[in-house]
């Protein structure tokens, strides 16, 4: 019996540690913030940087760094330097939302960027709404947005899954597909992808002949592509992010399926083609972001200058490509400051009302035209259609 | 007598009560009201690990279960929160009691293995239901919990709910484990045979020691989803399952008050290690291999073995 | 037509897991414990080789071999400094130390590479073989290849061979061990090494048509070790059989039931053999004396 | 003495693989007496012993309990019916401290069911005194006051014996088993125990198998000895009879 009192007492201290841990973290943060309040914007960013959608939120990260420090050279915002807090989710939920109230509680941030996963981005949403703090989501699920009454505060930059869709659809409609098999990968993103699909198939007059699902961390998928080699759809579309989507293309050449092959805005990227290897990959086509053909870009077009000094200056401070999901924390971060800038202040509700007037804005997603009822701000033709030619993106239409 | 043995639950009642009148920001309320969600399962899962020295490597699924059973009823059949709390709970219960039944035949790895595998099939349910639990993309909409025309949203009234319900599972762990069925858990872990052979049908206790700590996982998961108000898979996987564990070893296995120390330290832990950014899975796997090869009794164990340094007493009369 | 093309892939995916659920047996053979940090060896196999092969640009070969390599001294890394500290600690103590291996291991692997999926290239090119009307990519005959002959190298290691039957006593009972002259310890650490070279072998054999990333490890170690169990731990010939039907199991059940539920239903066996035959398919009932 | 037979083993067969472990064996034990059960390493005494607690299921033969054929019962069944057993290789639970040990044997009886047990009603109080008066009463008898509360694991060889002694008698059974109680102890620790076990037979008329390697210590316990040998039994009688039957010299004592 006395043993448990001599740990309880043991609890009893580390509780006391723990509370004035956070106490006095918290004072002392407030006393040292309070001088340095006045020439500094704190903004928060909350990405999965590890665990399984790291491929999402490292590039994120890289991205949102580098933009910062790219402002503070020029000047920071409103003449105060920017400081940007980045805490990692791991993906998981209970992380994301501790996140979000330390951000918030603790390092008194104006405005939030991320996450990455509309699993954690849904699951942070009451908070910033209870505190009145805007967030901009780099998960691409509509519900994150809608119903908009609900979500004054949370805006969101990816295209929607839906552009997406009716841009392949559209293209199915012009080649004559009728019956189509999809592929998706079994997490948020695969989810919402084979959502969109499903919904707006009969509007195009599609037929789905076989909704099949594979699991992220699968390595091999010849089953599923051999029980749709049996249906002979007229294509085939497979909605996942990598390393799944390569994993497919080398089992349908292995296979000798021969069906079209259609992918999702999720694997638009080098890298996808490099892991999937040239002949695997030759004449895949799907929708993406202008980033990927920035040099194939007119120079009428809009987003051609920034795509390329973005390419650029991400190239040059890490040396590897930069990613669309890279592009999310590029554009999510742009429209902030542009926001602040027009509000001229950091107050919550002023920067949701300036983000609503951001009309033809340039991003490395697309035009953004933002509204009160539009917290997205992407339409269709953010998607340009793309193919894969011998190891390389080819634009194949506006 | 009765007084003595209450002491340290009434010192635990005092640390809960104290916790929200020192800690006022959201932030450090939210954090704590996550870790009296841990205590609760991890009480259950150091019952069954702890005490009965039957592992599970699954427990997650339990605590999903809960939570999803919570949320689809009171989200899409609008019962009253607690009704569907106390309906979660015994469906679990079910549950993990035909689960039970033909796994605590196994011993050591295989029943390791075979919760391993129960928790990946109720993930990959919650993920492939989709029209029920909304699948990977998760359960958008759960109400907050509430009492009459109460309804507790801000994080301190889910605070206080939380801190009554986990100082109620604490009060009856406590009983559990401190009269004949502790003892008789306690046994079977250090040699089932010998508590067979005066006559205890162990399997009966085993099956039922399960079936308590998947009911108190099944309570936390119903707390989770009202308090975070969405729930998804990715919450409930083998990941979150193995960090539970973790809690029970660390804090000290077979002492209820290990396992709330387990849970309190690994829950704000991670917190504290933010500055480590990509590294704390670093500190976590090692943290985990150190605890195991040097401190096996866990932080309760080292906190007894310093007492017992310090008071070095001849029979070691306080055992 | 189809169903020789889900027999094919099934035994080509099978032979992958049967090659992982030998190092397990070899652990166990050795050990008595279930390394849960096994598919890490696996991991870091392929990653390994990519590393060398892409970054070092080592020849093919001689970037399989340092990678093979690097899973094995790693395998003598984990004995050493985390299973030797507690060699007769309780079987829980055991699992998780291994959990807190994978995890530490993942997360190097993580932080020195990086987080993002790799390739190699095929041994013998990509073109598919084909036969019965069905293709399977000539990396898997690799595969199958290699992991029949390993079973066979190993069966008769741990049967005709002194070290392979000291490995199996100092498993069954490492004071008698002790007493005979067997150097417990060190055989411990050779079965880790032996255990992880093989894996590591499975994971370079694997990353051209798996491909490979820091945390692909997890649910290659799980099939790995459902493929163990299910074809009875301990026993090399069961490992070749548990990993193939475990292969062909899930493949039947993706082409026919639902690609959904796959996972599920290959856990579902595993329970199964747990439940009803836990010495698994060629195992024989091993006696409990009282 | 010639009152009821309590237990009956009869034709009993048990084989291990190749090896015939037990080969047609039968026995049989009558109210309040102490049989001895004597046999050189590996004749089978362990797995007979096994077989009556049910520990392990025989391949032939039954065994009859107080009229009961318990040969299929679970072996907490069978210790429930007033059959409890101490084990050869000591188990007692090293990390409990004495008193609770043998409250565990205690606990077994008493009524308090699981609902009382977690919400505390009082029953569960009440069963928690029976059980601890009664684990006190045999802590004296066996004389172990002094180690209320150190842990079993920490206590000498001896006490160990003790403990379990104690925990067997704490669950009142009418046949009690005794696996080799006597090895590992010194002639003193023999003396006292022997005495202790013929306190304990009056005291709480208890009927007695003892298997023993320490010859004398069985001779003087036991009224009847059965010697087993390869699995079969070779002689059967008193004490005395058994020292000269020459079978016995031949098989056991040796040449």
């Amino acid at each position: 019996m006395r043993k448990n009192l001599k740990i309880l007492l043991v609890l009893f201290l580390l509780a006391g540690l723990v509370s004035t841990g956070c106490k006095k973290k918290s004072k002392e943060q407030q006393a040292k913030a309070k001088p340095a309040e006045e020439n500094v914007i704190k903004i928060g960013a909350v990405f999965s940087v590890t665990g399984p959608a790291s491929f999402l939120g490292q590039p994120e990260k890289n991205t949102a760094l580098m933009v910062v420090d790219e402002i503070n050279k020029s000047g920071g915002l409103l003449g105060k330097k920017v400081k940007l807090i980045v805490y990692d989710t791991e993906g998981q939920e209970q992380k994301a939302v501790m996140a979000v109230n330390r951000l918030i509680q603790k390092d008194k941030v104006v405005a939030i960027i991320g996450p990455s996963r509309s699993g954690t981005t849904l699951a942070v949403i009451p908070i910033v709404m209870r505190a009145k703090i805007p967030l901009i989501s780099c998960a691409a699920s509509r519900k994150i947005v809608q119903p908009v009454s609900e979500r004054k505060y949370v805006f969101t930059v990816p295209q929607l899954d839906t552009f997406a869709v009716e841009k392949l659809y559209e293209y199915f409609n012009k080649k004559g597909y009728k019956k189509i098999a999809i592929l998706t990968v079994n997490n948020g993103f695969g989810a919402s992808g084979r959502e969109q699909l499903k919904l707006l198939a009969p509007k195009y007059g599609i037929e789905i002949v076989a909704d099949e699902i594979y699991g992220p961390k699968d390595t091999d998928m010849t089953a599923q592509l051999t029980k749709i080699k049996g249906l002979n759809p007229d294509a085939i579309v497979v909605w996942g992010t990598n390393p799944g989507p390569a994993v497919i293309a080398r089992n349908r050449l292995q296979l000798g399926i021969k069906t079209p092959l259609f992918m999702s805005h999720g694997v638009a990227s080098k890298k996808f083609i490099e892991l999937a290897g040239k002949d695997a990959a030759e004449g895949i086509i799907l929708p993406a972001g202008r980033l990927i053909v920035a040099d194939q870009l007119p120079d009428t077009d809009p987003q051609k200058k920034l795509l390329l000094d973005y390419i650029a200056k991400y190239k040059a401070r890490y040396g590897s490509e930069p990613s669309t999901f890279g592009g999310h924390a590029y554009d999510a971060l742009h429209l902030l400051f542009e926001a602040i800038r027009r509000a001229k202040s950091t107050n919550g509700d002023k920067i949701v009302a300036a983000l609503e007037t951001i009309k033809n804005f340039p991003g490395t997603g697309g035009i953004y035209n933002l509204s009160p009822q539009d917290h997205e701000g992407l339409s269709k033709d953010a998607f340009v259609l793309v193919r894969i030619h011998n190891g390389n993106w080819e634009l194949l239409e506006e | 007598m009765r007084l003595k043995r209450y002491a340290d639950i009434l010192i635990f009642a005092l640390l809960l009560i104290a916790y929200p009148l020192i800690i006022t920001d959201n932030y450090g309320l939210n954090v704590g009201i996550f870790a009296l969600e841990n205590i609760i399962t991890v009480t259950g899962l150091n019952l069954l690990m702890g005490y009965a020295g039957q592992i599970s490597l699954g427990h997650a699924g339990f605590v999903g279960l809960g939570a999803y059973i919570s949320a689809i009823l009171t989200a899409t059949y609008h019962w009253n929160c607690w009704l569907a709390m106390i309906t979660a709970f015994v469906l679990v219960g079910i549950v993990a009691f035909f689960v039970a039944l033909p796994t605590l035949k196994l011993r050591g790895h295989y029943l390791a293995m075979a919760t391993l595998g129960l928790g990946m099939i109720l993930y990959i349910f919650f993920s492939q239901l989709v029209d029920i639990t909304g699948g990977p993309s998760g359960f958008v909409g759960i109400p907050y919990m509430r009492f009459g025309s109460l309804t507790f949203s801000s994080y301190s009234t889910i605070y206080v709910v939380t801190a009554m319900i986990t100082f109620v599972i604490i009060w009856l762990s406590k009983n559990l484990a401190s009269f004949k069925a502790g003892r008789i858990f306690r046994a079977i872990h250090q040699d089932e045979e010998a508590v067979v052979a005066l006559g205890v049908n162990t399997y009966h206790y085993k099956v039922l020691v399960f079936v308590v700590s998947a009911v108190f996982a099944s309570i936390a998961g119903s707390l989770y989803a009202h308090t975070v108000i969405f729930i998804s898979p990715a919450s409930f996987g083998f990941k979150r399952s193995i960090q539970l564990v973790t809690m029970v070893m660390v804090g000290g296995m077979g002492n209820i008050w290990g396992g709330v120390t387990g849970a309190i330290f690994l829950t704000y832990l991670p917190e504290f290690l933010r500055i480590f950014e990509d590294y704390d899975i670093i500190v976590y796997g090692s943290l985990l291999i150190l605890v195991i090869i040097f401190m096996p009794g866990g932080i309760a164990g080292a906190v007894e073995d310093i007492y017992g340094k310090f008071k070095n007493t001849g029979g070691r009369e306080d055992r | 037509m189809d169903l020789i093309q889900y027999l094919v892939s099934g035994i080509s995916i099978g032979s992958a897991y049967a090659l992982i659920a030998i190092g397990f047996n070899l652990i166990y053979n050795a050990t008595g414990i279930i390394n849960f940090a096994q598919g890490e060896f696996v991991m870091l196999g392929g990653m390994g080789s990519v590393y060398f092969y892409h970054y070092l640009h080592f020849p093919l070969i001689f970037a399989i071999l340092s990678g093979i390599l690097l899973a094995g001294v790693t395998g003598i890394l984990v004995e050493r400094l985390s299973i030797r500290p507690i060699r007769d600690a309780s079987i829980l103590s055991l699992i998780i130390v291994t959990i807190g291996d994978s995890i530490l291991i993942r997360g190097i692997a993580m932080l020195v590479w990086d987080k993002n999926s790799h390739a190699l290239p095929s041994f013998s090119g990509d073109i598919p073989i084909r036969f019965l009307g069905a293709a399977v990519s000539p990396q898997y005959i690799w595969i199958i290849v290699v992991s029949i002959i390993s079973m066979l190298l190993l069966g008769g290691f741990f049967r005709y061979t002194i070290t392979g039957k000291a490995m199996l006593a100092s498993s069954v009972d490492p004071v008698a061990a002790r007493l005979v002259g067997i150097n417990v310890e060190r055989v411990t650490m050779y079965s880790f090494f032996i255990s992880a070279l093989f894996s590591g072998m499975a994971g370079a054999l694997m990353t051209p048509v798996t491909l490979t990333s820091y945390d692909i490890g997890i649910s290659l170690g799980l099939k790995g070790f459902a493929a163990a169990v299910v074809g009875g731990l301990g026993r090399m010939s069961g490992a070749l059989v548990g990993g193939i039907i475990l292969g062909i199991v899930e493949s039947f059940s993706a082409g026919l039931i639902s690609s959904g539920y796959k996972d599920a239903i290959t856990f579902g066996l595993l329970l199964l053999f747990l439940y009803m035959r836990p010495q698994g398919i060629v195992g024989e009932i091993k006696a409990e004396r009282v | 003495m010639g009152n009821s037979k309590i237990l009956g083993a009869e034709r009993i067969v048990k084989h291990f693989g190749g090896v015939k472990a037990l080969d047609d064996v039968s026995l049989s034990i009558s109210q309040e007496e102490v049989l001895g059960l004597i046999g050189p390493n590996g004749a089978g005494k362990t797995t007979l012993f096994n077989i009556i607690s049910g520990f392990i299921k025989p391949d032939g033969g039954k065994v009859i309990f107080k009229g009961v054929d318990i040969t299929s019962h679970p072996p907490h069944k069978i210790a429930r019916m007033g059959m409890s057993r101490t084990f050869q290789n000591l188990r007692v639970f090293s990390e409990m401290s004495v008193i609770e040990n043998i409250m565990v044997g205690a606990d077994v009886l008493t009524s308090a069911g699981f609902f009382s047990n977690l919400f505390a009603f009082p029953s569960i109080w009440k069963s928690e005194r029976e059980s601890i008066e009664k684990a006190e009463y045999f802590l004296e008898e066996v004389g172990l006051q002094d180690f209320r509360n150190t842990p079993a694991g920490d206590l000498p060889f001896g006490k160990m014996r003790l403990v379990e002694l104690a925990r067997a008698l704490v669950t009142e059974p009418e046949l009690l088993l005794l696996d080799e109680i006597a090895s590992g102890l010194n002639t003193s620790e023999t003396l006292d125990l022997m005495e202790l076990l013929f306190k304990v037979k009056e005291k709480h008329n208890l009927t007695i198998l003892v298997v023993e390697h320490d010859m004398d210590f069985l001779m003087n316990l036991a009224e009847r000895v059965v010697v087993l040998n390869f699995g079969r039994v070779i002689a059967e009688g008193s004490p005395d009879e058994i020292k000269k039957d020459p079978q016995v010299i031949a098989a056991y004592l040796g040449e």
